[in-house]
């Protein structure tokens, strides 16, 4: 059993940033858990009921009160201010496309578009995978996601995306992998009675392998 | 305001009403819909095997068949292992020589005056290696048909009829579920939506003179009383097409059915009632 | 001594210096506020997304009618008002005359809605998203569809909601009239018309918002 | 207008109902007495509760052993549970009604009707010394509308196609088709039942609303009014506001399935987002309407068996406040992977920050509350720690969501499931737990058996964590929620130790509460005879007998100070009751007011 509060390793290059943020929040909070429950229990001990004792007739502090408003206060605005910059990273501002796909949810599939070999979308010569997203390293893959019937939500656990589909509704995501491998593909929004089973592959390539299968996978798919 | 509340009270009663109604139609498998055969209730004749006479036909396709491409069942390796070569898609199947499978072929009109027993013989729809089998079935109004899940991996069978009330039911493991269909319909699709590529049709007709074409194209009726009768062919990629037959005591009328390259991609009626009350009832799907 | 007949001749601390039955009847306004608000906010955002979907004021929608109609509602409130001043001073034909002259009105509001939606159905303009295929007012039915689904969808959404407030409280309003038939009210005791007033005045006052919403814009 | 007119008339009765005693059906069913009220929400949405948690226990059999034959599953029906030759294995559609229809009872039937139905019902006009509410008919009609509504809720797992499946959420266009869950009717009764009770608690909130505007005794100004009384206040206002709009969300989707309207159908044009906005611009200060009455009711109990004032008490009233009107800018956290624009999610994120202040005031000023306190650690109070030190965590790991590149990984994972409970059951939960224990001698005449209280506390206390902790690592580690079979996923499978540890855990977990259930009847009948104030408490409603008589009050009660005057120097015991004269001088906050004369002071 896993009882651990680290995170599973990550490749993207965002992730690093999500990550380290994460850990942020992990130690203040951590920090926070340990000071209140220990000060709680410790209370309860020692002022537990005595005879003959009466409690402090004592309406409040003001200082006091004052001084746990603004600490609070201050170190949240402060995580805000952080978290800001590596979200618009994330989901504000798309870096230019190294390669550009289209993602579409289905009941209960992904089916992803490749530009082809003429590198744009949208041409005769786009070809398909369904479940498996196939993409090279060091690039920036900018995927428009789409779905065909209802909520899906587009979750790359190793690169730290998630990104809900919505039908009529065309989201760009972007995530750029730093090593290749084999990677999950799941889906996180309820989706229907085969939701558990919308889960596909993402297999990072090195450039030179991912143009040999591209090719190959255009080529095949010409009718 | 309250008098607002007092309303409310009586929509809620309205609602409790409504759900009693409800666990009442939990009860029966799904059928129900428009009520089919019955509403038109002559008197149950059963045909007179004596003078009944049959229908031979054949399916005949002539033309370029459209592509059939291969279905990648990668996403289901358990499925993908049973196949040597990987499987094609089986929208539109024929042998070598112009006979066309997987065609529904129905008398449309000329029994209207007569009604048969529901059969109590379910037939089978199964799920093996992530394909219906068979492709095309059909059945008489108020018929089981049994869903069967030979794969062990998760199905859901989703059927969408007009007529009839839809359901879209799942099987995790292997299993039969029972469902029949109330009012009749042709075609009514189901589809797999775990696996896409997994489509079926079944035609629902409230007398036994129904058939689909085998490999060869060929499909017969048989012990039908004479007279004269509209026979229709429905095929999923080519719309319909019917023909008009006598048949004469004890004999077997020739039928052929000429499907060609230019009905590809035509509208495929689907949910078409045959009871003549509501003609054009049904939805029409472009490919 | 309406307050003290709200408070039971308890003598508490009044948060504020009405009886709780005008307070109750404030309080539950708000929240059909934001009920409405609800409503007309997803109207607004979906005709902005959509544009397309919406025709050009009095394209399929007869504008003059409703017009007539919001008139007729406004004076319904008049006629309220009066009935209400009516009682003040004690004046029970007054009360009883006025009110139902506000449920004649009324009603006739209701019924002219009614025969809107009529004709615009006979136009093919329905609530049911996938039947639907205005044509606009007069014109041959096989003529281009105007708008979009959404439009009939959203309309009898909007407008149905009010109706249906509308015609509940012409029901109040004929259970206030038989309270007064029966003499139920006086100069001190008036809380039950008071709040069917405000009532009244509320829907009035909705009907205008959606009058502009729905049919000018 | 007939019931207007019977309010007046009935109010005008007022003083003189203790008088005549009333039919059995009048006393006991169609009661207008807010105790009695309040007794019947407490039962009805107990049994609700316990619905919820055998919903659960079912949810954690699959989880704990996926795919496996769940025992006694072959007594349900064959829609739920597929029966194979070695027993009945669950049906992902019927999973997805259970991971439905728990959220929704949970939330909707269990937890805000025990918090606002119960608490609200006992303790506003006993609290501010009223006799009754302001429309008791108006009361009884809230009850008797809920009660239809849950028989629709329960009624939807029997009709073909099964309960609702889109998750308690709906989020549509799922929840908007048939064709996508196989289910049918059963969402169309789950639309149909949250709408009747929208109405239900709307009645509720505007009874509340009316009575502690108008009817407080003379002397109980508004910064002399019990927290928990504040809170219910303050939730009833958020119920007032928010649920209309829910119900304008709901309305509209049940058109979409019933008459084909358009609003969240994509394919004739509809929003899908429209539907979250809306659920979630009610359903964020839902989540306060859940916690703030618990909050209430835990400072009532830590400053009563702390024997020691509130600590700050104003600042406590201020943040609850705070929380009222923050709760309305805060709904997008709920929708930062949604496909909202994404400039927006950094605007909800400063403000979802911003919330989380209030809660940290209220809880630091409960640490200060028992800080120096005199701690008797009764059943109630092990309640009432429990639901500071629960809340902390829950409140703790609020944080790591709100973070919206952290939200970006543990959105829909099992993080937000651990979140939700260790608020909504640490918090909510032992709070009612508290609250019930505290006020159980107020509703029945009798204490609670303290041994078994305290046996039941160890036991969940303990439970609850082994069960809710671990879910933080499932998120961690990627599990999504909702999912009926994880072991789907490669990277998901190694779970399932931990998986079954947390499901073993929540079975010892629902069996436990039969020790609460055993000691709440024995003691309804049996237990230990309460005097009219058991626990030397200040605020009004112990000043009365145990159970209170028809219209509370004998005499109307005279308020003069605050709630929490314990071990005031001024009195001998270490209570001071809010109704005692002063002898002399008192050193108290708000001067003594002359009764009748109004002081509205704050607002």
């Amino acid at each position: 059993m896993n009882w651990s509060w680290m995170l599973p390793p990550s490749f993207s290059t965002v992730s690093g940033d999500i990550d380290g943020i994460y850990y942020v929040i992990l130690w203040i909070t951590g920090i926070t858990f340990f000071i209140t429950e220990g000060l709680l229990f410790y209370f309860i001990f020692k002022y537990r009921h005595k005879e003959g004792r009466k409690a402090a007739y004592d309406h409040g502090s003001t200082k006091m009160e004052i001084a746990w408003t603004m600490i609070p206060l201050v170190i949240v605005l402060w995580i805000g201010v952080v978290s800001k910059g590596v979200w618009d990273t994330v989901k504000v501002d798309v870096p230019p496309a190294g390669l550009e796909v289209i993602v579409s949810g289905k009941q209960f599939e992904w089916n992803v578009t490749y530009p082809g070999p003429d590198g744009a979308l949208g041409t005769s010569d786009d070809f398909e995978t369904l479940n498996e997203l196939h993409a090279p390293e060091d690039e920036a893959v900018v995927i428009t996601l789409r779905s065909e019937d209802v909520l899906h939500s587009f979750f790359l656990p190793e690169m730290r995306i998630k990104q809900d589909a919505v039908p009529g509704q065309d989201i760009t995501v972007w995530f750029e992998a730093v090593q290749p491998g084999d990677y999950t593909i799941g889906c996180a929004e309820l989706c229907g009675i085969g939701h558990t089973t919308m889960g596909g592959k993402l297999i990072v390539y090195t450039a030179a392998d991912f143009q040999a299968w591209s090719s190959s996978q255009a080529q095949q798919q010409q009718p | 305001m309250i008098e607002k509340y007092g309303e409310l009270r009586n929509t809620a009663l309205l609602l409790s009403i409504l759900v009693i109604a409800g666990c009442g139609g939990g009860g029966d498998a799904g059928g129900g819909g428009a009520g089919g055969a019955s509403d038109a209730a002559p008197a149950e004749s059963p045909v007179d095997v004596a003078t009944a006479g049959n229908i031979a036909g054949m399916v005949t396709f002539s033309g370029a068949a459209p592509m059939m491409a291969e279905i990648n069942m990668g996403s289901e390796e358990s499925c993908a292992a049973r196949y040597s070569t990987p499987p094609m898609e089986d929208s539109f199947v024929s042998d070598g020589n112009g006979g066309l499978a997987n065609v529904f072929v129905y008398v449309k009109e000329g029994l209207e005056s007569l009604s048969f027993p529901t059969p109590t013989t379910a037939v089978v729809l199964d799920q093996d290696g992530c394909m219906y089998s068979p492709h095309v079935l059909g059945v008489q109004v108020g018929q089981d048909i049994t869903l069967r899940n030979s794969d062990g991996l998760l199905h859901n069978i989703n059927a969408s009829p007009t007529e009839n009330r839809p359901f879209n039911v799942s099987q995790p493991v292997n299993m039969e579920t029972n469902r029949s269909f109330g009012a009749a319909e042709v075609m009514i699709p189901l589809r797999c939506d775990v696996h896409g590529w997994m489509t079926s049709y079944v035609g629902v007709v409230d007398h036994p003179y129904f058939a689909v074409s085998g490999a060869d194209g060929s499909v017969s009726l048989d012990g039908l009383p004479p007279g004269e009768y509209v026979i229709e062919a429905w095929h999923e990629q080519l719309g319909t097409t019917s023909t008009n037959v006598t048949v004469a005591t004890g004999e077997t009328a020739q039928i052929s059915f000429e499907f060609t390259e230019a009905m590809v991609g035509s509208p495929v009626p689907m949910g078409e009632p045959i009871d003549l009350l509501h003609p054009d009832g049904h939805r029409v799907v472009d490919h | 001594m309406t307050t003290q007949a709200m408070t039971a001749g308890r003598a508490p601390m009044p948060g504020m210096k009405v009886y709780n039955l005008k307070l109750g009847m404030w309080i539950f306004l708000l929240s059909e506020v934001m009920f409405f608000t609800g409503l007309i906010g997803s109207y607004v955002i979906l005709r902005f997304a959509h544009p397309d979907h919406f025709a050009e004021p009095g394209v399929v929608l007869n504008v003059p009618l409703t017009a007539f109609n919001t008139f007729l509602l406004i004076c319904s409130s008049v006629t309220m008002v009066k009935a209400y001043a009516a009682i003040e001073q004690d004046d029970q034909q007054g009360l009883k005359n006025w009110l139902l002259a506000t449920i004649v009105i009324g009603a006739g509001f209701v019924g002219v809605q009614v025969y809107e939606y009529i004709a615009l159905a006979a136009e093919g303009f329905v609530p049911m998203a996938d039947a639907y295929h205005a044509v606009g007012r007069h014109m041959p039915h096989d003529g281009p569809v105007v708008g979009g689904q959404l439009y009939g969808s959203t309309f009898y959404t909007m407008t149905g909601f009010h109706g249906a407030h509308v015609s509940i409280g012409v029901l109040c309003l004929c259970f206030t009239y038989w309270r007064a038939a029966k003499g139920a009210y006086s100069a001190d005791n008036l809380g039950g018309v008071e709040i069917m007033g405000l009532y009244w005045h509320f829907v009035d006052l909705v009907w205008i918002i959606l009058f502009t919403i729905v049919y000018l814009i | 207008m007939s019931t207007i007119e019977q309010e007046m008339v009935h109010a005008a009765e007022g003083g003189h109902h203790d008088h005549h005693e009333l039919p059995f059906i009048r006393k006991y069913i169609f009661s207008t007495d807010h105790k009695m009220i309040a007794k019947q929400f407490m039962f009805v949405s107990l049994f609700f509760l316990v619905i919820g948690g055998l919903l659960a226990t079912m949810m954690r059999w699959q989880l704990g052993y996926p795919g496996e034959p769940m025992p006694g599953g072959m007594i349900l029906p064959d829609a739920m549970m597929a029966p194979t030759p070695d027993g009945a294995i669950m049906l992902p559609e019927f999973y997805n009604s259970l991971v439905t229809m728990h959220g929704t009872i949970m939330i909707f039937f269990a937890i805000m009707p025990l918090l606002v139905g119960l608490f609200g019902n006992l303790l506003i006009p006993l609290q501010i010394g009223a006799e009754d509410m302001a429309f008791p008919r108006l009361n009884m009609i809230s009850f008797w509308l809920a009660v239809p509504a849950g028989i629709l809720m329960l009624a939807s797992f029997w009709v073909e196609g099964g309960a609702a499946g889109a998750g308690w959420t709906s989020y549509a266009p799922l929840s908007a088709s048939g064709e996508w869950t196989g289910v049918y009717l059963g969402q169309q009764l789950w639309l149909a039942s949250l709408t009747i009770l929208g109405f239900s608690s709307l009645v509720g909130a505007v009874n509340y609303i009316t009575t502690v505007i108008n009817m407080r005794a003379p002397g109980m100004t508004w910064f002399r009014m019990p927290l928990a009384t504040w809170a219910l206040f303050i939730t009833a206002i958020l119920i007032l506001l928010a649920i209309p709009v829910l119900a304008g969300a709901l309305i509209m989707l049940l058109f979409d399935q019933t008459l084909g309207t358009g609003f969240f159908r994509p394919e004739v044009g509809g929003e899908p987002l429209l539907w979250q906005h809306l659920f979630w611009f009610f359903g964020h200060p839902e989540v306060y309407i859940l916690i703030l009455p618990a909050m209430g009711i835990a400072s009532e109990v830590l400053s009563n068996r702390a024997r020691k004032p509130i600590f700050g008490y104003h600042s406590m009233v201020l943040a609850i406040i705070g929380i009222g009107f923050l709760g309305w800018i805060v709904w997008g956290h709920h929708m930062f992977m949604s496909g909202m624009n994404p400039l927006l999610g950094t605007s909800f994120m400063i403000s979802t920050m911003a919330i989380a202040v209030p809660s940290a005031i209220k809880t630091f000023n409960w640490l200060a509350t028992i800080w120096k306190g005199d701690i008797h650690l009764d059943s109630p109070m092990l309640y009432a720690l429990a639901f500071v030190s629960m809340f902390i965590i829950g409140g703790l790991s609020g944080i790591f969501m709100a973070s919206t590149p952290v939200d970006i990984y543990i959105h829909d994972t099992y993080f937000i499931v651990a979140h939700i409970h260790y608020v909504l059951f640490g918090g909510s939960l032992f709070a009612i737990f508290a609250g019930i224990t505290f006020w159980f001698p107020k509703m029945f005449g009798r204490l609670m058996n303290e041994t078994l209280n305290k046996v039941h506390f160890g036991i969940t206390i303990v439970l609850y964590n082994l069960v809710f902790w671990p879910m933080h690592n499932l998120g961690l580690q990627g599990m999504m929620r909702r999912i009926y079979d994880f072991t789907q996923y490669e990277y998901l499978a190694p779970l399932q130790p931990m998986n079954r540890f947390i499901s073993i855990s929540v079975f010892l977990l629902v069996a436990a509460q039969a020790v609460y259930a055993i000691n709440f009847f024995w003691s309804i009948f049996r237990g230990e005879k309460a005097g009219n104030n058991p626990w030397n408490s200040n605020t009004l409603e112990w000043t009365v007998p145990s159970p209170p008589p028809h219209g509370n009050f004998p005499e109307m009660p005279v308020v003069y100070r605050g709630p929490y005057e314990y071990s005031a120097p001024e009195s001998e015991e270490d209570f001071l009751p809010q109704t005692k004269p002063p002898s002399k001088k008192p050193p108290v906050q708000d001067p003594i007011p002359q009764p009748v004369t109004p002081t509205p002071e704050g607002f």
